[in-house]
C-alpha cells in the first residue's frame, strides 16, 4: 500500500468501532491505501486539520462544516447518518421551576457557540414565540458549561450526546425540548476535496465500512456501549441510552439534507456567526465536486 | 559586522517588519495559500474593520481591565510569598514546595474547578490570571531576595536598620533587577491565561475574539489577534524598560544599556 | 591639612562643649551625647569548621578607651571585631557589651567593616545617613566634609575610586555616633596624607564624644599615634597587651621602641 | 512561631498532605459532593486503576517523551539567545524585541498556524513545547548575563582569557543561579504546554488523558491529572535543587540552604 | 620572615638561570621566559563627564623599569593603571605599549587591580590559575606558597580574610608572568610583616624575570624600597618625577630627605 487515507475521529462515534474493528483497512488495502487514524477533540479542531491538508476524511456534527466552508475549507459533504433529533435537548436542573421553553424568557441559558444546539436553541425559542435576544446566551464548551450547570450559574442547558445522557443519569437533569420536530441533527462524513475528487474508490470503500459497521452498531447497541465506555469514560448505562437516540443507516446526501443545513447555514448567518451567506450544495459530494 | 548605527527604537523593529514584508510577498506571489494563512494586507483590512466597528477597542479593553486585576492581585501576592520565602526560612519550607506543585497546574485543567469555585463570571477569569502572573513574580522574587549580598545586609543590620527599613532600602532595591524579570513575565503570562481564561463564558475580550475565530476557521482575524499580542507584549516591555530605566540608574548595565545605542 | 583646619567651625565637628551643646540642641533631647561602653570577652573562641581561629581569648576594654589590635593576615582580627558587633556567636566563652551578654547586633556597637559595603542603589549621602535619624542630611553631608568627599554626595558609589569609598564608609561609621566604635583597616586604602587628615578627624572625635573604640590596623605606627593601648593578636590569643603613654604626642625615641616591641610580637 | 525542627523533606509535605485529608474529611462528611469534587479516596482509586491497567505509565512516558525533547530544544535555543543578546548589544537590539513580542502570543491560538507548518504529528507537539520553554530560560538566562559583575568580566579580559575562557569560567558561573531559576519555570511550562499541544490530535500522553476526561466529565480522572501534574512539579523542584546544590556549592545563600534544615 | 627564604628552594621562584631553565622546561618551548617592554604615554586626557582626572600626562617607562606612583586618595592613580591596561581609553593623547598605540587589551599587560576580585565559583587555586596555562596547578600552587596560602588552595574565595584575598590576587598577578605587571595598592590590606615577605617576593621575581613594574602604593616607605623611579601623580598630571639610586638599600639618611620631597610634592 503505497497511498494513504488520513482519517480524523472523535472519540465518541461510529469511527473509533471502526477502528477497533480493522473494517476500513481490510476494504482499503486490495485498493493500495493504507489508513492512518488521528483522534481530535471536537469537529472545529478535526476541521481545521481539514483545512491545513493535514487529514483526508473525518466526521463530524452539523455545525463545524459550516464554518469551515465559511472560512473557505476545501471540504466536500460525502454522506450523512440520518436525522438523529433526540440526540439534542436543552436541559434544567432537576428541580428547577421553569416548565416549557417559553419559562427561558430572560434567564441564562448554557451552549456552545456555533455548535448544533445553538442552531436548536433558535428553533426552540422561535416554536415558543421567544426572539433569541429574550435569553442571556452563556457560551461555555461541554466540560464547563456541565460545571456551571451543576454549580447553578444557568439556568439551562442546551447539550448533545453523549453529555445529555449523562446529565440526565447523573444530574438527573430535566428535559425541557429535545431536538424532535425543531433539527433534525445529522452526523455529516466530510472529506477533503481533492482526496475525495481523485479517489473516487477509496471514498466509496469508507462509506461501504460504515455502512458496515453501523448495520453491526444498530443491532448490537449493549455491545457498542461496552466497547466504548472504557474509551470514553462514560459508564455503560449513559451510553446504551446514549447510543440507543442515534440513528445508523449512513446515506449519501440528498437534496433535502442539503437544504436543511443551509437553513443551519442561514440561521448563523443571520446570528452573524459566518460574516457571508454560503451555498452548501456546492459542496456535497456529486454536485459537481 | 557591521556596526548598527541605528537607534533602538528603530532596530527593534528590523526583524518584525522584515518579516510582515517577506510574508505579503509570499501570500501576493501565491506562495502561500490564502486560505491557510492570508496576506498582511487582509488581516490589516480585518483589523481596520474590527477598529471601525468598535469591537477591537471593546475586547482590548475588557481584557485588560481583567489582566491588570489578576496582574495586581498576583503580583502582589507573588512579591510578598517572594519575599516572605526569601527572608523567613520556615515559611520557605513550609510553602516554597507546595507553590513549585502548584505553579505546574495547567489552567485549562482546573477551569471546571475554578467554575465550581467561581461561577463563570469575572471573578474565576480574574482568578485564572492571577495565578498565571503569581508564579513568576514569586520565582523571580524568591530569588532575587535570596541572592542579595549577605554583606550588604550585614551592614545593615549592624548600622542599626530595623525589618522594614531593611526591606525597603536594602532588599527591595537589592532585588529588583531580578523581580523586574519575574515581572516581565507576569506581563505576558497575564495576557497568555486570559485566552485561557476568556474561554469561560465570555463574550468579549482579545481572547475570546481569538478563540472564536479560531473555532469559526477566521483565521484573518486569530492572525489580528496574534498580532495584537504581540503588540500588547511589546507594550509590556516598553514599560518594564521605563521602569527599569526609572529604578535602575545605579546599575551598570541597565545604566549603560540606555545610554550607549550601539 | 586644610580639610583638618576646617573642622573647626564645622557646626558638627565643632570642638570642645561648644560643639557638643550644638549638637545636642539639634538632635533634641531624646539624643545625649554617646558615652563610650565597656567590652569584656572571656574564654572566647571561635572555629569555622575545622579551623581553631581564636582560641580562649580574654580581654577587658574599659568605657571610652581606644584600642588598636594589630597582627598577622589571616590571624582572626576581623572575626573579633565581628564578634563584638555580633556578627559572629563565639564556639566558646562570652562577649558581654556593658556586662550584658551580646545576644544578637548590639544596638550600641558600629562596625566599619574592611570592605566598603556602601549601597549601590543609593547616592554617596545618602549611604552615609543609611540609618536615616532626624537631620540626617545635614549630619552626612558634614561627616562627608569631614572627610574631604563633600563634592560627590550625589555621585553614585560606583563612580568613587577604592580611597573615596573608603572614606565614605568612614563617614558613615562616624555619622552613626555611636558608644563603641569598631574600626576593621578604616584607613588602608587612603594615602599619607588623606590618612594623616583622618587620624587627626578620628582622634579629635574620639576625645569629644568619648565612645570606646577598637581599631584594627597593620600599621604599627597608626596603632602607636591614635590608641591608648596596643593587642597584638597572635595565634588566637592576645600576645601583647601594650599601654601606650599620651599617644597622641609626635614621634619620639621611646616610639621606636614600641614598635620594635610590636613587631617582634607579631 | 515555634521552631521547625523537622527536616526539609517532611516540611516541605506538611501543607500539601494537610489539604490532601481536609479535602477528604470534607468529601466524606458530605461538606462538598462527590458528584462535584471527588474525594481524594476516589482519586486514589482512579490512580490505582490507570496503574494497574498501565495506561497512566504510557500517558507519562509519552508525555515525557515530548516534554524532554521540546525542554532540550527549547532550554538551548533560550540558553542561547540569552547569552547572545546579553552579551552582543547588536543581536539585543535586533532580536530581544522581537523575543518580548513573539513571548506573548498564546499557544492556543498559534495552534492553527502550527498545523499549517508541521502538520498535526509529533514536530507540532515538540514546536509548542519548545515555544513554552524557550522564553523564561531565554529572559533569565539574558538577565543572568547582563547583571554578572563586570569588574569580573574585566579581570578575566585583562589575564587573557579569551571569548571562549571567559563565557565558560566567568559568564556561564555568575549567570548560574538566575539560568536555574529559568529552567525551574522552564520545567513547569514544559508540561503546561504539553496539555495544550495534546489537543492538537492526540491519543495519548497526560495532556491528552486530562482534557479528554475533562470532555467527558470525569472529574476523578481529572483530578488524578492536576495531582500528576503536581508530582511533575515536584520531581522538576527536586531535580532544579539537586542541580543547584551540586553547582552553587560556593553560593552563600544555596550553600546555606541546604546546611541549615531550620 | 619564614616564607621569603622558602622561596630559594622553591621550583617556581627558584632563583637565577636555574629557576627560570626549570621554569622553561616545564611551559614547552612555546613560553620564552617574558621580558619587560617599554611603555609611553604622550598627552593623555582623560575626563569622565565633566569631571578631568587627568590632564596632559607624558610618560615613558623604559623596559624593565621598576616605577612606583604616588598620590592623594581620587586622584587619578588607578584610572592611569586602567588606561595602560586597556580598560579605559584616553580622551587625549596615545597610550603605547613597545612604541604600538594600546587598542583593545594588550596582552603583555597584568593588572591587579585595587579590589581582589576573585571569582567566588571558582577555588583559590582555580583562582590563581585563572589563564589555565599548561602546568597551570603546579604553578598557581607555588604561586600560592609563595604569598602564604597554600594551605588554602582548596577554599572558597569567600571564606578568605581580607588579607589572603588580597595576597590571593597577588599570586594570580605573578602567577600569569606578564611582561608588563600593573600593581594597584596591591599591599594595602597586609600587616606590616606579610607586606615586608611580599616585597622581598616582588623585588626577587622582577629582578629574575625582568618584567616592567608599575606600582601605585600610598606608602611612601614602600615606593623608595622597591622602585627605581618614583612618580607624583597630582591634578591629573606628573609634579614629580624621582629617580631613586639603589633602590633596595636600607633605610637611610637620604631616604629620609626623598621622603620629604615626595610628600612635599603630592
Ligand atoms: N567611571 C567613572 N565615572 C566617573 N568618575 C570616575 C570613574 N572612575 C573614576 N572616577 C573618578 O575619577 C577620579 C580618579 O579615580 P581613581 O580611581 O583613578 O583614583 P585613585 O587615584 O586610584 O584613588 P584611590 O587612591 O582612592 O584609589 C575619582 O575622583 C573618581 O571618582
Ligand atoms: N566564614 C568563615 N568560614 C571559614 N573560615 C573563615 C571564615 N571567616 C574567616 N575565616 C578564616 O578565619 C581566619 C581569620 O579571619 P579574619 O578575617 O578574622 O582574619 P584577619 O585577622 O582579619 O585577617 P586580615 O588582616 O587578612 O583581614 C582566616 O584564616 C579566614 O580564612
Ligand atoms: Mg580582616
Ligand atoms: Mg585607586
Amino acid at each position: 500500500a503505497d497511498k494513504v487515507v488520513r482519517v480524523g475521529y472523535q472519540k465518541y462515534g461510529t469511527f473509533l468501532l471502526l477502528k477497533a474493528r480493522g473494517i476500513l483497512e481490510r476494504k482499503l488495502e486490495p485498493l493500495g491505501y493504507s489508513v492512518t487514524w488521528t483522534e481530535f477533540p471536537g469537529g472545529p479542531q478535526l476541521l481545521e486539520a481539514l483545512n491545513v491538508g493535514a487529514l483526508d476524511f473525518g466526521v463530524t456534527g452539523e455545525a463545524p462544516p459550516i464554518f469551515a466552508q465559511a472560512a473557505g475549507a476545501p471540504l466536500v459533504y460525502v454522506a450523512n447518518e440520518p436525522a438523529a433529533p433526540l440526540s439534542e435537548a436543552i436541559l434544567v436542573p432537576k428541580d428547577s421551576p421553569l416548565k416549557s421553553v417559553a419559562d427561558l424568557k430572560g434567564r441564562k441559558v448554557a451552549l456552545n457557540k456555533g455548535s448544533n444546539v445553538h442552531y436548536l436553541l433558535v428553533k426552540a425559542l422561535e416554536k415558543a414565540g421567544l426572539a433569541y435576544g429574550d435569553i442571556t446566551p452563556v457560551f461555555l464548551p461541554p466540560a464547563d458549561a456541565r460545571a456551571a450547570f451543576q454549580h447553578g450559574d444557568v439556568d439551562a442547558w442546551a447539550i448533545w450526546d453523549p453529555f445529555q445522557a449523562s446529565a440526565e443519569v447523573t444530574l438527573e437533569a430535566r428535559t425541557l425540548t429535545s431536538g424532535e420536530g425543531l433539527v433534525s441533527n445529522h452526523q455529516f462524513y466530510l472529506g477533503e476535496q481533492a482526496f475525495v475528487a481523485g479517489n473516487g474508490p477509496a471514498v466509496d470503500a469508507i462509506l461501504a465500512s460504515i455502512r458496515e459497521i453501523d448495520a453491526w452498531a444498530k443491532g448490537n447497541v449493549d455491545q457498542a456501549a461496552a466497547e466504548l465506555a472504557p474509551a470514553v469514560g462514560i459508564p455503560v448505562p449513559v451510553l446504551k441510552l446514549a447510543l440507543s437516540r442515534q440513528a445508523w443507516d449512513v446515506q449519501p446526501v440528498s437534496a433535502a439534507v442539503a437544504a436543511e443545513q443551509q437553513k443551519i447555514a442561514d440561521t448563523f448567518h443571520d446570528l452573524k456567526l459566518i460574516p457571508k451567506p454560503l451555498k452548501v450544495e456546492d459542496v456535497v459530494r456529486g454536485n459537481g465536486s | 559586522m557591521a556596526p548598527l548605527s541605528v537607534p533602538r527604537g528603530v532596530a527593534a523593529w528590523i526583524l518584525p517588519v522584515t518579516l510582515l514584508v517577506a510574508w505579503e510577498i509570499a501570500a501576493d506571489t501565491g506562495l502561500i495559500s490564502a486560505r491557510t494563512l492570508p496576506a498582511p494586507s487582509a488581516v490589516a483590512l480585518a483589523f481596520r474593520q474590527a477598529l471601525s466597528d468598535g469591537t477591537l477597542v471593546q475586547a482590548v479593553a475588557v481584557s485588560t481591565g481583567r489582566a491588570l486585576q489578576g496582574l495586581a492581585i498576583g503580583g502582589l501576592l507573588g512579591f510578598g510569598l517572594g519575599v516572605l520565602n526569601g527572608l523567613w526560612k520556615p515559611a520557605e519550607l513550609l510553602l516554597d514546595s507546595t507553590l513549585q506543585m502548584l505553579r505546574n497546574v495547567p489552567h485549562l485543567a482546573i477551569i471546571p474547578l475554578v467554575i465550581l469555585w467561581f461561577g463563570i463570571g469575572e471573578t474565576a477569569k480574574v482568578f485564572l490570571v492571577t495565578l498565571g502572573v503569581l508564579f513568576p513574580v514569586y520565582l523571580n522574587t524568591y530569588h532575587g531576595v535570596r541572592t542579595i549580598d549577605p554583606g550588604l545586609l550585614e551592614m545593615a543590620r549592624v548600622y542599626g536598620l530595623g525589618p522594614f527599613a531593611r526591606f525597603v532600602r536594602v532588599i527591595l532595591p537589592g532585588a529588583l533587577p531580578s523581580i523586574f524579570v519575574g515581572l516581565r513575565y507576569g506581563l505576558g503570562l497575564m495576557w497568555l491565561t486570559l485566552i485561557v481564561a476568556e474561554t469561560i463564558s465570555a463574550s468579549s475580550g482579545i481572547g475570546y475574539m481569538t478563540m472564536n475565530a479560531r473555532e469559526f476557521m477566521q483565521i484573518d482575524v486569530v492572525l489580528m489577534g496574534i498580532l495584537i499580542y504581540a503588540l500588547l507584549g511589546k507594550l509590556s516591555d516598553v514599560i518594564t524598560r521605563a521602569l527599569e530605566h526609572a529604578t535602575l540608574a545605579w546599575h551598570p548595565s541597565y545604566a549603560a544599556s540606555q545610554e550607549t545605542p550601539a | 591639612m586644610t580639610l583638618a583646619t576646617e573642622f573647626l567651625d564645622d557646626p558638627f565637628f565643632g570642638t570642645g562643649l561648644l560643639g557638643r551643646a550644638a549638637r545636642a540642641e539639634e538632635a533634641g533631647p531624646a539624643a545625649p551625647a554617646p558615652a563610650g561602653l565597656p567590652l569584656e570577652l572571656a574564654g572566647v573562641a571561635k572555629a569555622f569548621g575545622a579551623r581553631q581561629v581564636l582560641r580562649g581569648l580574654d580581654l577587658r576594654v574599659e568605657a571610652g578607651a581606644f584600642v588598636a589590635v594589630v597582627g598577622r593576615s589571616g590571624g582572626g582580627k576581623s572575626t573579633l571585631l565581628r564578634l563584638l558587633a555580633g556578627l559572629e556567636r563565639p564556639s566558646a566563652g562570652t562577649v558581654a557589651i556593658d556586662g550584658k551578654p551580646v545576644t544578637g547586633i548590639p544596638a550600641a556597637a558600629r562596625l566599619m567593616f574592611q570592605e566598603p559595603r556602601l549601597l549601590p542603589w543609593q547616592r554617596v549621602i545618602a549611604n552615609v545617613g543609611i540609618a536615616r535619624e532626624p537631620g540626617w542630611r545635614a549630619n552626612a553631608l558634614a561627616a562627608l566634609e569631614a572627610v574631604g568627599l563633600a563634592d560627590r554626595a550625589e555621585d553614585w558609589p560606583s563612580l568613587l575610586s577604592g580611597g573615596q569609598r573608603q572614606r565614605v564608609a568612614l563617614a558613615r561609621a562616624l555619622e552613626s555616633r555611636p558608644s563603641i566604635l569598631l574600626l576593621d583597616e578604616p584607613f588602608g586604602a587612603l594615602d599619607a596624607l588623606t590618612r594623616r587628615e583622618m587620624h587627626q578627624l578620628l582622634a579629635r572625635l574620639w576625645r569629644e564624644r568619648g565612645f570606646t573604640a577598637v581599631l584594627i590596623t597593620h600599621d604599627v605606627d597608626e596603632a602607636l599615634a591614635l590608641a591608648e593601648r596596643v593587642l597584638v593578636l597572635r595565634e588566637g590569643a592576645i600576645a601583647l597587651d601594650l599601654p601606650v603613654a599620651s599617644p597622641r604626642e609626635a614621634h619620639g625615641a621611646g616610639e621606636a621602641a614600641l614598635k620594635a616591641r610590636i613587631l617582634a610580637a607579631v
